[in-house]
């Protein structure tokens, strides 16, 4: 089965092609029952190589061809299969199956259906490449052409401005990300001679400390745009702008999980630089409460989400940065199924309403989609890391290994971040589907989605359920650790043995902070049903400056942008007026110089016979001049 | 299939094509029927061609010579090598996709003249791709110029005659003062009576360059190459040329002519100098480097969709110098990637706004606007070029990109060394992102305008035009290592002489 | 009697064409005005024809007359050139002649004696023949410049031309005696073996250098003597100005070379640094006011200033041996081939009244007459210098001593410009491809014989711009008599 | 005492320039066809001067003389023709007025 | 004494010479410069004279003195001019041409006293035959040319003033 570890991508691909060659004029409809399919059967197969890694094939590469072999520098076409990413390949392709299937709905009315389905497949096989790489080149092609299809797909309502602008943005940011990316890769070969993961991992001891550190930095700069966190967050709320599928799919469950598990994946390296993990792990944290903060205040539904899942990110990155690789990946797995189940079923109350997405004019819908309400609320628990639910036990792991790990600090932010989940949760919940309906007009035309949506809500409702039993207890030696473990066995990252008496008070802690959130949301949301606009009074500047992200947008998308716009435009004139100026100077000055002798040219006889006469004179002069030595030839 | 001589065949056939074109001048049908027929032809030579080529052998391949101007040494001399040789399918395959288009009734006044242009354009460009004789090479480079000046001069937009005059001007410029470079490598090539220009034996006899002689010589030879290239800040004429042209003489200015500068470089430049490469190469660095961020920057604010895609070229083509002087293999194999997939992408991104301001007879992308609606097929393909263009990974654009970048990064003989100017360069593939994607959402998306509503979608011709360069584009994005064991071996042996450890004693 | 038609053998080509005038100017006067149209022409072309013939028929090299006439290489090089040049010079005229009601026999006569004149300074040997030999040349230009004699420019042009010119001869002459002065000949051969005695260093012999320096520089129209240039082009009938921009300026630096590289070679030292100075001078001035005309055929005198000074370049360099001499004589042949055609590509703008063509009647010429406008690019590129024509190799030929001579900075000027001027020669191909024609263009005068002429001069541009070899191996041969 | 050869050739020169300095200044064409005759009168004076010089006078400086008549016999024919012809469309010699052509 | 005629003879024919030939060039009136310059030329003949050449001051007699002075008084006579303020003969870049012209002209005449020799040595008379000896026998060649050149400078003159026949 790992040998036809190539299947996994082949389906989305040939889907790709077939709905993209032939959706158009043939095959409408059809498109996204072949696009299904296909993810459906790499699923299949991702199960099957999943299950042979689970049975001790640990590592294995399968060579297709080579790309790119200049001089000393090669390139290969090449997948590894070993246990981090047979559980990616797991996971992008189940949820993915399951999106795609809720599309299949939701999507149905659309008029770009096929090139929905289209793009929607090119995005699986991107990111299963970028999942299955074995070397840093091959991953980047992934890892642009998620980006690609993340700017296709959010901009896939072209007709309107804001999605487009949206798309621009979160493919320029990404850019600007890549470009850490690119130099992090390059530098890499250039200490390492090969790009190869198994070649340069074996090899980190000849690299030197600020080799690594700048390698790293610059991976993790491109982490930081393809996983939105700060500075290169911004771009992931404007992408709501894009179909919800597409939000669920590439904006929660996988593409921006890359840049986690980019770092995951240069774990040895970054374990060697010392100080980058750091870096990762602050980043992370701040990120984890910055985003969250802002979550508070959101209407927009989607927006909830999507800055949840700039949160959720962060967490991923903290615990990164802590040396817990596997809780990153572990959480990365459940926010992949709970966080897909939450924008699904805000998908779905979208759907429902015909489009509103302002939760202010919602509430009290847990009566008309009361499958989407259930499923949500599950998410939702798992969000708020409630346990048993999923979300409770990789969140746990994340904060305990900050405080096992020697980071206090960021425990700290891990567990306030963790109240403030809590909270926006339930106010987004409570806001939703509790209380009473707010737009009666909407409230009465809403409905409960078909069933080919419903389903997949269901089935990643199971996942968000179930999942957690991955960790096991003690949870060093469960299931997850078990199998991920090596790669987390890299030098520099101590394994903890702690007690279990401090695990159980470290997860209580936890579910405290949870409750204490979920109890504070309630407070204010089902005694006092408060007003926005006295919210926002009464919370006075700090709100105001929550409802504007901290300004950042407006820093970015007015000040940068518009200075960079202002220096463009003054190079442009530089051109213009001085490189082209003076070329047209030049041509200005020969010309003038030519009007000005042709006044010399006076049609008077006399002239030009004293015109002779001084040209003897001159001539004379220097002949003379020569002869007596006055002049050098 | 092996055809004996075939380059020299390659050369004569546009030359006798232009017989049926005079015969048939008066009647439009014959005219454009013999054009493409003639380019079509020339593109299936070319193919042969190739086939018949050997890959790797570095040295040169199908020579042809015969005696031109015995009493000077100068000869007729041509050969193809790793590096050329897929330069020249290139430029047959643009210029048949270019007459073909044009036949498609894009011109319609004095078309005949039009296609004889075309005819004599692809003699000087295929010429210059294959000539191995300097002063072939000069006749070649300037057999491009005159027909080129005169379909930006004629069949060009409102202000193509300043256009095409600073064209001209422009690139004369350059050249002349290459000849007399030319002049002088000959009087350096040997004794009286034993003078010559042919590269092979200029190769061997290049010990006679003093570094002094060989700073100035590449000074000339360089200023050509960088006009024509165009290297900041001789580009100016660029923006202006492409605007005004008509959209089959854009893409073959951007398509073909600008490599000229490129291949030059590699050809007769580097060899020939290596201590004029050495005592220039960190000035070009630099100047490639400010190219590729300046282009990118000033695309970003241009408001005509061909000055954009213009200046986007001028980044581009810095990617070309700055591999091309990093004096490594994958500088230097990126650089003729570049100039491969420049030609095929650029030429297709001028084949697209030609086809669109064909039909809406706007070039202001403030007039433009929500296209992708109407134009399905259009906007895929114009995307596929966009993205190209700007780099994606699996297209070809990358895969030259990413090894001059390399190239760059692994090359220290610049003040501040590759890893400062690597990741600077870097930064021009994120502007690139931003000015063209900027450029395709407001010219493709947004609701569709009135006016441009019963605007039909491409025409067989325009897909026919345009399925090949996608092809292409795709196929050398993800199989690049087919071109590149082609370019490799004499690419490594051009760098050898360039980087010829005698050489560099003579730089203190 | 033979014995003295065998002493005329040895200059058979110019005894046949003083014939062909007379036998012309005859055959004016016996025949009808309505049938000489058509047979003066051919008289003429037939008569210049055989005197090519004739040329090989002379014993191939040697000196007659008493060592007076030399026959060699460079001899029949700029026999074949003169004769070339008033066979085109010929061809182009008899309807340009007829509408303005020159008297065709004298012209073709005029045409006839000032070639056998630039003959004569090809094969001299003394300074005096080669004075005789000038004023043979430049005395029938100025009667073929006033021929027109109603017209007002024309009269103008050879009143000035012909008071400068004898001014210039004067000048020029007082230059030979000084030179006979001072080395007591004027016959090249002593009067080089004398200089290589006494060198420049003494006051007579600059005075003489100078003196012929400036009367040869005024002749070739070099800057700062190369006023006359512009106004005697310019008002001159168009053909005549077709001829005389290019039989005389052919003559001059025949004369140049005659005087300055063989009789005065031992100052070349001394002179050619001022001769490159003044190339430089020549062509920079030429092409720098040629740039503010707005009349084309003022433009094509300017431009031909401009490419006196690239041939003087190449005088300059004559310490780089042969290869500077077949350059200017591979120069001299190709300007006269391509700026013949230029002018005479002006004949089609001919209209009562205008002097050659304002740049804006040139509009659309390519539409009106698109082989006529072709002929007209091909020589305007040529003269810029653009391969593949053979104005580019002309040039490339040039550059070539230039370097070797150590005249660097003169190549780069050479280089930069071409580039001036490739502005105001494609200026006019502009015009002719790039403009619609206005309605009050003026009538285009084509003929048969005047398309002939371009069509094969044309052909001769690009074919000797291909294929230079056979030509410039002539010019080496015919380079080499020169330097002994 | 013999009068040196260098004061005829002075006599010559000044002549020489006396016509110089006549095609200079005056206007009338005919005066300045008038100032060349004298230029070429001064030329002839050098010539046979120099040809004193060396002792004899039969050679080639006497014979550049008789040359010299012709061409200056023919100048004179045709350049007053020239005049002629142009007087007969314009009455006019002066040369600063003859400037139709000029830039 | 006889020593003493050869300078005075030139002295005078110098004054002569050099008045003549300002006046040709200052006179006002074109009569007064053409006798002017044929007084000039007659001078001049005799200079040949004192130099010895004999023949070719006869020639300069004939031809100059009388030929084209005629000549050129034809000339004056076919063209009449108003009469105007004297200064108006003259351009008015007169002073520059005396700025240019004079230094040469002393240049010159200084250089050419570098010719020591002596005027008169060895001089012989009646070179007549000598003379027509080389023209005709030694020059035979630059002499038919010259021949050719009268003949054309004659076609020319009669094509530039015959009247138009219609």
């Amino acid at each position: 089965m790992i040998q036809n570890v190539w299947l996994i991508p082949a389906f989305p691909l040939a889907a790709f092609l077939i709905d993209g060659l032939f959706g158009r004029r043939w095959l409408h409809r059809w498109t996204g029952i072949i696009a299904s399919s296909a993810v459906g059967l790499s699923a299949i197969v991702a199960i099957g190589v999943f299950l042979e890694v689970l049975g001790g094939q640990t590592r294995t590469t399968v060579n297709l061809y080579e790309w790119i072999g200049v001089g000393d520098f090669h390139s290969r076409v090449a997948a590894l299969v070993d246990p981090l990413s047979s559980v990616m390949l797991l996971v992008v392709t189940v949820v993915s199956f399951l999106i795609f299937v809720y599309s299949n709905g939701y999507m149905e009315h659309d008029h770009g259906f096929h090139r929905f389905f289209t793009w929607l497949s090119l995005f699986v096989f991107a990111m299963l490449i970028l999942v299955m790489a074995d070397n840093y080149l091959l991953m980047f092609v992934g890892w642009e052409g998620v980006g690609l299809c993340s700017y296709l797909l959010i901009g896939f309502w072209f007709e309107r401005p804001e999605p487009y602008v949206a798309a621009k943005k979160a493919f320029v940011m990404n850019r600007i990300g890549d470009w850490g990316y690119t130099i992090g890769m390059i530098t890499t070969f250039l200490v390492f001679g090969s790009m190869q993961f198994t070649d340069v991992f074996e090899h980190v001891g000849i690299a030197t400390q600020a080799n690594l550190t700048l390698i790293c930095v610059a991976f993790f700069f491109g982490a930081t745009g393809k996983s939105a966190q700060l500075p290169l967050y911004s771009w992931l709320p404007d992408a709501m702008e894009g179909p919800t599928p597409v939000s669920a799919l590439i904006h929660a469950a996988t593409m921006v999980t890359a840049g986690v598990y980019l770092v995951a994946r240069s774990m040895p390296l970054f374990a060697a630089a010392g100080p980058s993990l750091a870096v990762v792990g602050v980043v992370g944290a701040i990120t984890a409460i910055f985003a969250a903060t802002i979550a508070l205040v959101q209407f927009d539904i989607k927006r909830v989400m999507a800055y949840s899942t700039v949160s959720q990110l962060g967490y991923m990155f903290l615990a990164l940065g802590v040396g817990a690789p596997v809780a990153a990946i572990f959480h990365l797995a459940t926010h992949a199924f709970f966080k897909a189940l939450l924008f699904l079923g805000s998908g779905s109350v979208i759907h429902g309403l015909g489009g509103e997405q302002d939760m202010r004019k919602m509430g009290g819908l847990r009566r008309k989609l009361p499958v989407t309400y259930w499923t949500m609320l599950l998410a939702g628990g798992a969000l708020a890391a409630l346990p048993p639910l999923a979300g409770f036990w990789s969140k746990d792991e994340i904060v305990a290994a900050a405080f096992l790990g020697g980071y206090p600090v960021l425990w700290a932010v891990g567990i306030l971040t963790a109240v403030l989940t809590a909270f926006y949760v339930t106010r987004a919940m409570w806001l939703t589907f509790h209380g009473e309906p707010r737009d009666h007009h909407l409230y009465d035309h809403a409905h409960e989605s078909p069933a080919v949506m419903t389903l997949p809500l269901a089935a990643l409702a199971v996942g968000t359920v179930v999942l957690g039993v991955a960790i096991g207890f003690p949870p060093e030696t469960g299931f997850i650790h078990r199998f991920l473990g090596p790669v987390a066995q890299v030098e520099g990252i101590a394994e903890h043995a702690p007690e279990a008496a401090t695990i159980l008070v470290l997860a209580a802690i936890s579910v405290a902070a949870g409750v204490l959130g979920i109890l504070v949301g309630l407070s204010m949301y089902v005694r006092h049903r408060p007003d926005p606009a006295a919210v926002s009074r009464a919370a006075g500047p700090l709100y105001r400056v929550l409802v504007n992200k901290y300004f950042i947008d407006e820093l970015y998308d007015r000040r940068i942008v518009e200075a960079f716009r202002a220096a463009f435009g003054a190079m442009w004139a530089f051109d213009v007026h001085v490189i082209d100026g003076l070329a047209n100077r030049l041509g200005w000055l020969a010309a003038t110089g030519g009007s000005s002798l042709r006044r010399a040219q006076t049609g008077i006889v006399g002239n030009y016979a004293l015109t002779i006469v001084a040209g003897l004179l001159v001539i004379l002069v220097v002949y003379g001049g020569y002869a007596s030595g006055l002049f050098t030839r | 299939m092996t055809i004996d001589h075939i380059l020299t065949l390659l050369l004569a056939v546009p030359a006798i094509g232009l017989l049926p074109l005079y015969v048939f001048r008066n009647d439009p049908r014959s005219v454009k029927q013999v054009a493409v027929v003639t380019t079509l032809f020339e593109l299936l030579l070319s193919l042969v061609m190739l086939a018949q080529f050997h890959v790797g052998d570095a040295g040169f391949q199908l020579i042809e010579q015969a005696d031109w101007l015995p009493s000077l040494g100068i000869r007729y001399l041509v050969g193809v090598d790793g590096i050329s040789v897929l330069l020249v399918p290139m430029t047959t395959l643009l210029t048949f996709i270019s007459v073909l288009y044009s036949s498609g009734g894009a011109i319609k006044d004095r078309i005949a003249s039009f296609m004889a242009a075309f005819l004599i354009l692809e003699i000087g460009m295929v010429g210059v791709f294959v000539s191995l004789d300097l002063f072939l090479f000069y006749v070649m480079f300037e057999l491009m110029l005159v027909p080129m000046y005169l379909i930006i001069g004629i069949w060009g937009g409102p202000r193509r005659i300043y256009s095409t005059l600073k064209f001209v001007i422009f690139t004369l410029a350059g050249s002349l003062l290459m000849l007399v470079a030319i002049v002088a490598v000959w009087l350096a090539s040997g004794d009286e009576g034993a003078r010559t220009l042919s590269l092979p034996e200029l190769l061997a006899s290049r010990g006679r360059f003093s570094a002094d002689f060989q700073f100035w010589v590449f000074l000339a030879f360089g200023l050509a190459f960088a006009i024509k290239l165009p290297m900041v800040p001789f580009h100016t004429w660029l923006p202006d040329a492409h605007v005004e042209a008509p959209t089959a003489g854009s893409i073959i200015l951007a398509g073909v002519l600008l490599k000229a500068g490129g291949y030059g470089f590699l050809r007769f430049a580097l060899p020939l100098f290596p201590v004029g490469t050495q005592l220039w190469l960190p000035v070009i660095i630099v100047l490639s480097v400010v190219a590729i961020l300046y282009g990118a920057a000033v695309s970003t604010v241009q408001k005509d969709l061909k000055k954009l895609v213009a200046y986007s070229s001028v980044a581009h083509m810095g990617f070309v110098t700055l591999g091309i002087f990093v004096l490594n293999a994958q500088g230097g194999v990126g650089a003729v990637l570049q100039m491969l997939n420049h030609g095929f992408v650029t030429g297709a991104l001028f084949l697209f706004v030609g086809i669109q301001y064909e039909r809406t007879h706007r070039r202001l992308i403030a007039d433009l606007g929500g296209l992708a609606n109407r134009w399905p097929l259009y906007t895929t393909f114009f995307g596929i070029f966009v993205l190209a263009s700007l780099g994606l990974p699996g297209l070809n654009g990358f895969v030259g990109e990413f090894l001059v970048l390399l190239g760059t990064f692994k090359f220290s003989g610049v003040p501040l060394g590759g890893l400062f100017w690597g990741p600077v360069a870097a930064l021009g593939v994120i502007l690139a992102a931003v000015y063209l994607l900027w450029m395709f959402q407001r010219v493709m998306y947004g609701p569709v305008r009135e006016a441009y509503r019963a605007l039909p979608d491409l025409s067989p011709i325009e897909v026919v035009c345009a399925v090949p360069l996608v092809v292409l584009t795709v196929l050398l994005g993800v199989f690049p290592q087919q071109a590149i064991a082609i370019i490799e071996p004499s690419l490594q042996q051009v760098l050898r002489l360039a980087t010829d450890p005698g050489f560099q004693v003579a730089i203190k | 009697m033979t014995a003295f038609l065998d002493t005329l053998i040895p200059v058979l080509p110019e005894v046949l064409v003083t014939i062909t005038a007379c036998v012309v100017l005859v055959a004016d006067g016996l025949l009808p005005r309505g049938q000489s149209r058509g047979v003066l022409p051919a008289m003429t072309v037939v008569g210049l024809a055989l005197a090519f013939l004739g040329g090989p028929l002379a014993p191939p090299s040697g000196q007659y007359f008493g060592g007076f006439v030399q026959i060699d290489t460079f001899t029949t090089f700029f026999r074949a050139v003169f004769i070339v040049l008033a066979v085109f010079a010929t061809l182009v005229a008899p309807s340009y002649l007829d509408r303005r009601g020159i008297p065709p026999g004298e012209y073709y006569a005029t045409i006839c004696f000032s070639t056998v004149g630039a003959m004569t300074i090809a094969l001299s040997t003394d300074l005096i023949t080669l004075f005789v030999g000038l004023e043979l040349m430049t005395i029938p230009i100025y009667v073929l410049a006033g021929m027109q004699r109603r017209d007002r420019f024309a009269n103008e042009a050879a009143l000035k031309y012909f008071l400068l010119g004898a001014f210039s001869s004067a000048l020029l002459v007082y230059g030979f005696a000084w030179l006979y002065g001072v080395t007591g000949s004027t016959r090249y051969i002593d009067v080089a073996t004398e200089l290589q005695r006494i060198g420049l260093a003494n006051g007579p012999t600059i005075v003489a250098l100078a003196l012929v320096t400036v009367g040869l520089g005024f002749k070739a129209a070099v800057v700062p003597f190369h006023q006359w240039t512009p106004d005697a082009y310019d008002g001159a009938p168009t053909p005549a100005t077709a001829f005389m921009s290019v039989g005389p300026k052919a003559a001059a630096f025949a004369a140049i070379l005659r005087v300055l590289v063989s009789g005065l070679a031992p100052l070349q030292v001394d002179w050619s640094t001022v001769f490159a100075v003044l190339a430089a001078v020549t062509m920079t001035g030429g092409n720098i006011v040629a740039l503010a005309q707005t009349n084309t055929k003022r433009m094509l005198a300017y431009s031909s200033i401009a490419h006196t000074g690239y041939i003087l370049a190449a005088v300059a360099a004559s310490a780089a041996g042969p290869s500077a001499t077949a350059a200017v004589l591979f120069y001299v042949f190709a300007y006269g081939v391509m700026n013949l055609g230029a002018f005479a590509c002006l004949l089609y703008f001919d209209i009562e009244g205008s002097r050659g063509a304002t740049l804006e009647e040139l509009n659309g010429f390519a539409r009106r007459q698109p082989l006529g406008a072709f002929a007209f690019a091909i020589f305007l590129f040529s003269l810029t210098g653009i391969p593949p024509t053979v104005g580019f190799v002309a040039k490339f030929l040039v550059i070539q001593p230039v370097l070797d001579a150590g005249y660097a900075w003169l190549a780069v000027f050479i280089a930069l410009n071409a580039v001036l001027a490739a502005f105001y020669y494609l200026r006019v191909v502009v015009h002719m491809y790039m403009y619609d024609p206005d309605t009050g263009a003026p009538i285009v005068a084509s003929t048969r014989l005047l398309s002939t002429a371009l069509g094969l001069s044309a052909l001769a541009t690009i074919v000797l711009g291909v294929l230079p070899n056979s030509l410039y191996a002539w010019a080496l041969q015919a380079a080499n008599p020169l330097l002994r | 005492m013999a009068v040196p050869l260098g004061a005829f050739i002075a006599v010559s020169a000044v002549l020489f320039f006396i016509g110089t300095a006549g095609v200079l200044v005056r206007r009338n064409a005919v005066v300045i066809l008038m100032s060349v005759e004298l230029m070429l009168n001064a030329t002839n004076l050098a010539l046979v001067a120099f040809s004193r010089r060396y002792s004899s006078i039969d050679e080639r400086g006497s014979v550049f003389v008789v040359f010299v008549f012709v061409v200056a016999a023919a100048e004179v024919a045709v350049g007053l023709a020239i005049v002629l012809s142009a007087y007969r469309n314009r009455p006019t010699v002066d040369v600063d007025e003859i400037r139709q052509l000029k830039g | 004494m006889v020593d003493f005629i050869e300078p005075a003879l030139f002295a005078i024919l110098t004054i002569a010479i050099v008045a003549a030939g300002a006046g040709v060039v200052l006179a006002n009136r074109i009569t007064t410069s053409a006798l002017l310059m044929a007084f000039t030329f007659l001078n001049i003949a005799g200079m040949f004279v004192l130099l010895g050449a004999e023949t070719i001051a006869m020639f300069q007699v004939l031809i100059y003195v009388g030929a084209i002075t005629v000549l050129i008084l034809y000339g004056v006579m076919f063209t009449p001019q108003s009469p105007r303020a004297y200064g108006l003969f003259f351009q008015t870049q007169k002073y520059w041409a005396a700025l240019f012209v004079v230094p040469i002209a002393i240049f010159v005449a200084l250089v050419a006293f570098s010719f020591r020799d002596s005027a008169t040595l060895g001089a012989k008379g009646g070179d007549l035959l000598p003379l027509a000896t080389s023209v005709f026998r030694d020059f035979a060649f630059p002499f038919e040319v010259a021949s050719v050149l009268l003949l054309a400078a004659m076609v020319g003159a009669i094509v530039l003033v015959k009247r138009d026949e219609d």
